[in-house]
């Protein structure tokens, strides 16, 4: 926003409806991400937020409204189709695939940008391993740009719960996304591994993808978000800077209380 | 004064295992009537398997437990809660699929004494009176925060003894946990023995008058919690910058 | 006109069978999530034994009158099918409780051939008829024929249904037996002694299974060792059309699943010109099946539960 | 199947060699000490071994739980009858279609493994929606409807021949030499079970060779991860839909291989043999061997194909020596027995009787599930 | 043929009766042991084994050496695989001859295996055209196939019963729906309508739909091919429905379970049974009181054609002076034996020559025979089959409807 020159138009959406039954989950919902922000994401519990995301990711379809990610039309797109274009999550309550090891979930992340078929599977041409090396190879270079190499071979569920968030991004950025969608990546996290987690999220940033955060630990959202949006009740209720958030009343009457400390 | 003294559970060497993996490798504990005890520590520490070993959904694989005097070890699960011990686990725990008050009630599964059940019920509702507007509701379909509140009503008609609270702030958003730890001193206050597992390190210390640190599987600070809260290490280690 | 009130007729009393023993499916599925694949075992037990019972009931020469001979032979038989079915879930199911999903299913198979077969050392292999006790007048309904016993099986199979509903919904171990289905966990902390809780689902479902075997024995004249199988299918089949899980949905599902066979049967030789016959009636009924659960993936009544992503 | 650390290499290429001969003299070893009958019970569990492994990418690898896999058995098995044997001659006469009867086998196996592939879309696209219990009614009552199709029909058209079954199917012919022939190669008989037996041994280990490439392979893991998380998997770019389908298709032209197979080996089919109980005995095979195990199916084929015929060869004798007559009727016992090693053996070891390292994982994962679970509100809305 | 003392077990072979000097043949016998219709199974073992005890107390010579007989039973399950496993078994155990199987389905498969290793085999029950259709040399038959049974069925019901319209149902099973077929074919031929043509399986046990479809036909009587397990409660259910039309069928439901499990509408039911009336067949009268005596059971349906086939065999081995298939088997082409069910000779293919067929009708709760048709005349002359090397489709001459 500060400087109109730079940013460049990654996401946007318009109108987005989404109701269950009676229910509307999203109401009206517009939103746009700049290229290489940090954009937040906050509001009671059960605003919304997490069915945008999964509205953004395919695996809820919108009722109504515009999506479009890089100018693509995603409305009402399968996941699979919308992890193509660049946008890849993690979940609020982790969903790793357990009983694979920590290397094997990433390399599924790895699917999305590769091709080898049951052809290639079956005859292991030349073509097919040098792909399926290629996989492996940048499997362990997320590992350990998330910092877990050292358990690429353990199953899943054996990590400790601030790892398997780590490998849960580690996963989603191996479908080499552009935008990098986090649902409470903090949550059931002290104030330590917060704050490592913080600094991962800046080194993302810094190699240039952009993030959209949920989290309910608004020290960090103030500290680390460019802009913030407000959801209540499916609505955005506000939106900008976390300055401007952190004090517009209608914020701390449906979110953030009376501050604490 | 000498009831204030006695102490509810005592703990003693206690160790607990997965497999081949110790969870807790011999920690003491002790508790106090009326005391709200917080433990506080890193993922894996082990607090969560601790509360369950307390209300036996885990074996302990060494290590007494002693509750209100008497050795535990014995008791099936759900013989627990007749005795007074009340876990509000990790991750709410409540039935999606069965009404708010079904919910509740289920609390008061093991109590027969049907009028005093309905005033604790309507204790609960002017507790949260947002579960009263709701009491028909599906719990699946409340929010994290709600659901939280089902959870913690639950515990309350089981009108327990020693309260076991297994993080409840996971998750919720800031307005939701000010009033959920604004509950908890509440229960306090009303005499219900607590020990309190948060993440929050902050606010669970400031809220309790003893804590104690875990950290893989062992004890490593027993204080009061001004003192927790002012330690170095502690801050250091937990409570983030 | 006459006759598409009798096939009407006769899909309502296949169906009130089938219900009743989707029931016992049901029950047991909604709180374990397991398909009772010896279910149908309990109602051919049910059957049999009832059957024996009779003959010697009849053979002390009192001289009792009908009725109360196969209430008798029934008496003698529910508490027996209660045993099989709580020892059933003790040794095999209960220690299978936090297995892979498809081990119980298994061994369910595995009871299943147990039971045919230890009927078939007791009984033998021959179809035994069932001692023909009970009125079965037929009266007169437009020009279609029902008989006494075939409205006594469409009440019981609604009566049931509602008793079921009843405890379910409204006692405390109904209450209990939904919490044990959500999470077995917490309904322990709260209590719940959850062995008991699923012991009595299967006490009650085999029950309820004898009852049922009773009626298909007295209805059809006959009972044998392997008649669990097919019956149990075509249950099951039905419970899953009605929502598996869901006391009304297996109801609603068999009298569906009777009358789709029924109708089928009966119509679709005439409907198609005589290209199609009552040979498709099965083919028919497993189409329809697989439509309803096309746009309606959790069955007629089932909980839409949507998984959450 | 098996890794070698590489010092061992040379160890183990001993061992193949070991076992390579062991296979390849295997059926004159059984033929002469138990007789042909065993030779023939070998091949008809080669076949099991091959339906099996079909299952197992479905059930083991994807997770997708099919009672009616004997369905693909049976539609290879009537693609090859029909066009081996003189039953559609009289309906083909005139038509200019009757090139089709009498292909060679080069190009019948493949057809029905391509047509049982295709009755694996088929069967697949109505039931992607569908998850656990639901899916298996779905597919038990497809299994069904295949058979009472070839039950049925046999009017106002003769295709299938009804309940009569397809008679007089011609055996396999490879290189000019009919399989119902015996033919001696350096003095050594090879009779009718023998040949046929060295051809399922090649297409099994064919089968087995593309199940373990499968398996590492990209498509392998997308398969696990829909079985562990199919949301998740979605979320990661899996297509969900054509990578189920396509474990529908794989599993299915197994099964029609193997169906294709025995049309031939037995020269007779009819509806009879692809009822509901063959679908589930083929589960119990991958379950008890060990789910998505390949030495695991295999060890689980043989072993539910083979007990029954063992016990046929035990139970009477040990009864004559033991009681001296015939107390039980021996066919009703060793039915029980069989029952009763289900039970046993799913008590025993749970996860099956040769899991993978990733199904012994699995069976200690329950508890944190529920908590899982419990922890991710859940929502019932109509 | 004395008692034997416990010294000699030692050296025996595991069989258990044998005298040292004695040579064993193996017959075997195979039929479905286990599953629905094992009853039936049970009955053709049983007439085997009579007559095996029975050739054992004879002294039986052959080639001038005394043999001992050895009865090897195998279930097949009624399932085509399991029977062609169970031929092998045959094959390997050196039996000299095999009487089964029980059901068209398993008996074809298995004609195969025994042609190919040159055993011969009589079926005591499989009546499906088909199997003797095959040529093979090695297969026989004591009992008047569908054909032959099917069109007496017809003809009885047209002459005898002058039935105008008739419903037809069939359990999709090779036994039913062929039965049903040639009844079909038959009674067209008389001129009589088919008013109704229905459909069910071997499991059912509810038939309202289909019986209140032919209801509304109102045929003079239906024909029902399949067993008695469905054709009992099939006749119950017609009287729910108050259809009076007399039900016929064949020998599927000529048994004594029929009329257990249809009760009193078994009354005035019509079903036939290959071969001469029970009480006319020579030897019935003495057959069934050994049975009786032996087994403690009633005959089922067809023990007394097990009975023969095993005695036809071991006569025809006499006649060759040899128990090797290839010595005597042909003289079982030359049979001419008086069986308890009534002579037996093998035309070319090897179906019995005249088989008769008996239909009998429930009379005060017992099967009495009411008429025999002379299938002597229909066989031979029903069955052209020009070309028997690879003619396994049907006979083209019946193909027009
Ligand atoms: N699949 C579904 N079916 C029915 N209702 C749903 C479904 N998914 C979400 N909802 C409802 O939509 C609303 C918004 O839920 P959502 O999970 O998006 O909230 P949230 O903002 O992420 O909350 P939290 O901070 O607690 O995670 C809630 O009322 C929820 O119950
Ligand atoms: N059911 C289980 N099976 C095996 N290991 C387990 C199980 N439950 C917990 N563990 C292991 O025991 C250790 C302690 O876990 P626990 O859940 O008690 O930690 P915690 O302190 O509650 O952590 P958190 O803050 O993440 O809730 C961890 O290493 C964990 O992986
Ligand atoms: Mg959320
Ligand atoms: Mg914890």
């Amino acid at each position: 926003m500060a400087n109109q020159a730079n940013t460049e138009l990654l996401l946007e959406i318009s109108g987005i409806h989404k109701r269950f039954g009676g229910l509307c989950a999203l109401n009206d919902v517009a939103l746009s991400i700049n290229k290489g922000e940090i954009y937040g994401l906050i509001g009671p519990n059960g605003a919304g937020k997490t069915t945008l995301f999964n509205v953004l990711t395919g695996l809820y379809q919108p009722d109504e409204g515009k999506f479009t990610f890089k100018g693509i039309d995603l409305f009402r797109q399968k996941p699979n189709v919308v992890v193509d274009s660049g946008i890849a999550r993690t979940f609020q309550n982790i969903r790793l695939f357990h009983n694979m090891t920590a290397l094997e979930n990433v390399m599924v992340g790895r699917h999305v940008r590769t091709k080898a078929g049951v052809i290639g599977a079956v005859f292991r041409n030349p073509g097919t391993r040098v792909e399926e090396a290629a996989i492996k190879a940048r499997s362990l270079e997320l590992l350990d740009y998330v910092g877990i190499r050292k358990h690429a071979e353990e199953h899943a569920k054996n990590l400790s719960y601030g790892d398997q968030r780590r490998l849960e991004i580690a996963r989603a950025l191996a479908t080499d996304p552009q935008l990098l969608a986090l649902d409470e990546p903090a949550a059931g996290m002290n104030g330590k591994e917060t704050d490592d987690l913080k600094r991962l999220m800046e080194k993302i940033r810094a190699d240039g993808v952009t993030i959209l955060l949920i989290e309910h630990d608004v020290k960090l959202m103030m500290g680390l978000c460019d802009r913030i949006a407000v959801l209540d009740y499916g609505k955005k209720i506000a939106e900008g800077v976390p300055e401007v958030v952190k004090n517009d009343p209608r914020v701390i009457e449906a979110y953030l209380g009376a501050t604490p400390d | 004064m000498s009831n204030n003294d006695k102490k509810l559970l005592e703990v003693k060497g206690l160790q607990v295992a997965y497999g081949g993996i110790q969870a807790v490798k011999g920690i003491d504990l002790e508790i106090k009537q009326g005391e709200l005890v917080a433990l506080i520590g890193a993922n894996g520490a082990g607090k969560t398997t601790t509360l369950k070993t307390l209300v036996g959904m885990v074996k302990p694989a060494a290590g007494t437990i002693l509750y209100d005097g008497q050795d535990t070890s014995r008791i099936p699960v759900y013989h627990y809660i007749s005795r007074g011990l009340s876990l509000v686990p990790e991750g709410r725990g409540i039935f999606p699929r069965l009404t708010v008050e079904e919910n509740l009630l289920m609390g008061a599964y093991y109590r027969n004494d049907k009028a005093e059940i309905q005033n604790d019920l309507a204790r609960v509702y002017t507790l949260f009176p947002r579960l009263k507007e709701r009491y028909k509701q599906l719990a699946g379909t409340l929010s994290g925060g709600e659901q939280q509140m089902v959870a913690m009503g639950r515990a309350i008609l089981a009108r327990p003894k020693l309260l076991l609270l297994d993080e409840p702030s996971m998750g919720l958003a800031p307005i939701i946990v000010q009033k959920i730890f604004e509950i908890i001193r509440q229960i306090a206050s009303e005499g219900v023995t607590m020990l309190l597992v948060e993440q929050n390190a902050k606010l669970a210390l400031k809220t309790a008058s003893r804590g104690y640190v875990m950290e893989s599987g062992k004890i490593t600070y027993a204080d009061s919690a001004e003192a927790l809260l002012a330690n170095e290490k502690v801050q250091h280690a937990y409570l983030g910058e | 006109m006459d006759i598409f009130i009798q096939q009407l007729i006769n899909g309502l009393v296949v169906g009130s069978i089938y219900a009743l023993i989707a029931l016992g499916y049901t029950m047991v599925y909604g709180i374990l999530q397991l398909i009772n694949f010896a279910h149908g075992e309990i109602v051919m037990m049910g059957a049999m034994i009832t059957i024996s019972a009779i003959s010697v009931l009849s053979a002390t020469g009192i001289g009792l009158p009908g009725p109360v001979l196969v209430v008798g032979g029934l008496l003698i038989a529910m508490p027996i099918t209660m045993l099989i079915g709580f020892i059933i879930e003790r040794i095999a199911y209960r220690p299978l409780r936090n297995a892979p999903r498809l081990a119980p299913l298994i061994t369910a198979i595995g009871i299943s051939i147990v039971l045919q077969q230890v009927a078939v050392l007791v009984w033998k292999n021959n179809p035994r008829s069932f001692p023909d006790l009970l009125p079965h007048e037929g009266h007169n309904f437009f020009g279609a024929v029902i008989t006494d016993l075939q409205i006594v099986i469409v009440a019981l199979a609604l009566l049931i249904m509602v008793g079921l509903l009843v405890m379910v919904e409204k006692t405390k171990l109904g209450r209990a037996m939904r919490a044990v289905s959500m999470n077995q966990a917490v309904a322990g902390l709260m209590g719940v002694n959850i062995n008991y809780v699923i012991s009595m689902t299967f006490v009650i479902g085999s029950g309820l299974g004898a009852i049922a075997g009773v009626m298909v024995g007295a209805n059809y004249g006959l009972a044998y060792p392997t008649m669990g199988f097919m019956i149990g299918l075509k249950a099951f089949t039905a419970a899953v059309l009605g929502g598996i899980g869901n006391l009304g949905g297996a109801v609603a599902g068999g009298i569906l699943l009777g009358i789709i066979e029924s109708v089928g049967a009966g119509y679709l030789g005439p409907l198609t010109g005589g290209v199609l016959g009552s040979h498709y009636q099965d083919i028919f009924a497993f189409m329809v099946l697989i439509l309803v659960l096309v746009f309606r993936p959790s069955g007629l009544l089932g909980e839409r539960v949507a998984e959450r992503a | 199947m098996l890794t070698f650390s590489k010092k061992n290499k040379v160890t183990a290429y001993i061992g193949m060699a070991v076992f390579a001969v062991v296979l390849a003299v295997l059926p004159f070893i059984m033929g002469a000490t138990l007789g042909n009958t065993w030779v023939r019970n070998l091949d008809l569990a080669m076949l099991y071994i091959m339906l099996a492994l079909g299952l197992n990418i479905v059930v083991g690898y994807a997770g997708l739980l099919d009672l009616g896999y004997i369905a693909f058995y049976a539609v290879g098995a009537y693609v090859y009858a029909l066009l081996n044997s003189p039953h559609l001659v009289p309906l083909l006469a005139g038509t200019g279609f009757e090139w089709i009867l009498h292909m060679p086998l080069l190009v019948v196996l493949p057809l029905a493994a391509l047509m049982a592939g295709l009755f694996g879309v088929l069967l697949g696209s109505p039931t992607l929606k569908l998850r656990g219990d639901y899916l298996a009614i779905v597919t038990l009552g497809f299994g069904e409807i295949v058979r009472l199709f070839m039950n049925n029909l046999d009017r106002p058209i003769n295709i299938t021949n009804g309940p009569q079954g397809v008679n007089l199917i011609e055996p396999v012919s490879l290189f000019g030499h009919k399989f119902s022939q015996a033919i001696t190669v350096f003095g050594v008989e090879f009779r009718s079970v023998h040949l046929y037996y060295y051809l399922f041994l090649a297409l099994a280990l064919m089968i087995i060779v593309v199940s373990i490439r499968l398996q590492s392979s990209r498509i392998g893991r997308a398969w696990v991860a829909i079985r562990e998380d199919e949301i998740a998997a979605q979320a990661m770019g899996i297509n969900t839909r054509n990578v189920k389908l396509l474990a529908f298709a794989m599993g299915a032209s197994f099964g029609g291989v193997s169906g294709a197979m025995f049309a031939s080996f037995q020269g007779f089919v009819s509806p009879e043999s692809f009822i509901l109980m063959e679908s589930i005995v083929v589960l119990a095979m991958v379950v008890l061997g060990g789910m998505g195990h390949i030495p695991g199916v295999i060890l689980g084929a043989i072993l539910l194909f083979l007990t029954p015929e063992v016990l046929r060869d035990v139970v009477n004798p040990l009864q004559d020596k033991l009681l001296g007559e015939r107390v039980v009727n021996p066919e009703n016992l060793r039915m029980l027995l069989f029952g009763l090693a289900l039970i046993f053996v799913m008590l025993v070891r749970p996860e099956g009787l040769w899991p993978s390292k990733r199904r012994k994982a699995e069976l200690h994962e329950k508890d944190e599930k529920a908590a899982a679970e419990a922890a991710e509100k859940e929502s019932a809305h109509g | 043929g004395n008692k034997e003392e416990t010294p000699a077990a030692e050296t025996a072979a595991p069989v258990s009766a044998t005298a040292p000097g004695d040579v064993v043949i193996k017959i075997g016998h195979a039929a479905p042991l286990t599953g629905n219709i094992a009853h039936l199974g049970k009955d053709n073992e049983n007439g085997v084994r009579l007559a095996i005890d029975e050739l054992n107390t004879e002294n039986v010579e052959i080639g001038g050496k005394k043999v001992k007989f050895e009865m090897v039973s195998e279930d097949d399950q009624a399932d085509p695989k399991t029977a062609t496993t169970v031929a092998q078994r045959f094959v390997d155990a050196k039996v000299a001859g095999v009487i089964g199987h029980l059901n068209s389905g398993t008996t074809i498969p298995a004609s195969k295996i025994y042609s190919d290793a040159g055993i011969p085999q009589i079926s005591p029950s499989a009546t499906n055209a088909a199997y003797t259709q095959q040529g093979f040399k090695t297969a026989f038959r004591v009992i008047a196939n569908d054909i032959a049974q099917g069109g007496a069925l017809g003809e009885f019901a047209a002459t005898t019963l002058k039935a105008k319209k008739v419903a037809i149902i069939d359990d999709r099973t090779a036994y039913g729906q062929g039965l049903a077929d040639e009844f079909e074919k038959a009674a067209k031929a008389k001129g009589v309508t088919v008013v109704g043509r229905e459909f069910t399986t071997n499991q059912a046990t509810d038939f309202m739909a289909i019986l209140t479809t032919i209801k509304g036909k109102k045929p003079d009587i239906i024909f029902y091919g399949g067993m008695d397990a469905q054709a009992g409660p099939l006749t119950q259910q017609l009287k729910k429905l108050g259809v009076s039309a007399k039900v016929i069928g064949g020998d599927g439901f000529q048994t004594g379970e029929y009329i257990k499990l249809a009760g009193d509408n078994a009354e005035g039911q019509y079903a036939s049974q290959p071969g001469m009336p029970k009480d006319k067949m020579p030897g019935f009268g003495a057959f069934n009181e050994k049975y009786k005596a032996k087994f403690n059971t009633d005959i089922q349906i067809y023990a007394p054609f097990t009975y023969d086939a095993t005695r036809v065999m071991v006569a025809a081995m006499k006649k060759a002076g040899s128990s090797d298939p290839a010595k005597y088997l042909p003289e079982m082409a030359k049979t001419d034996y008086a069986g308890v069910t009534g002579p037996i000779k093998f035309d070319a293919k090897g179906d019995i020559l005249g088989g008769n067929v008996t239909v009998y009708q429930v009379k005060n709760g017992v099967w009495e025979a009411v008429a025999t048709v002379g299938g002597a005349a229909l066989a031979p002359a029903a069955a052209p089959a020009p070309a028997p090397a690879d003619a396994a489709a049907p006979a083209p001459a019946e193909a027009p409807k």
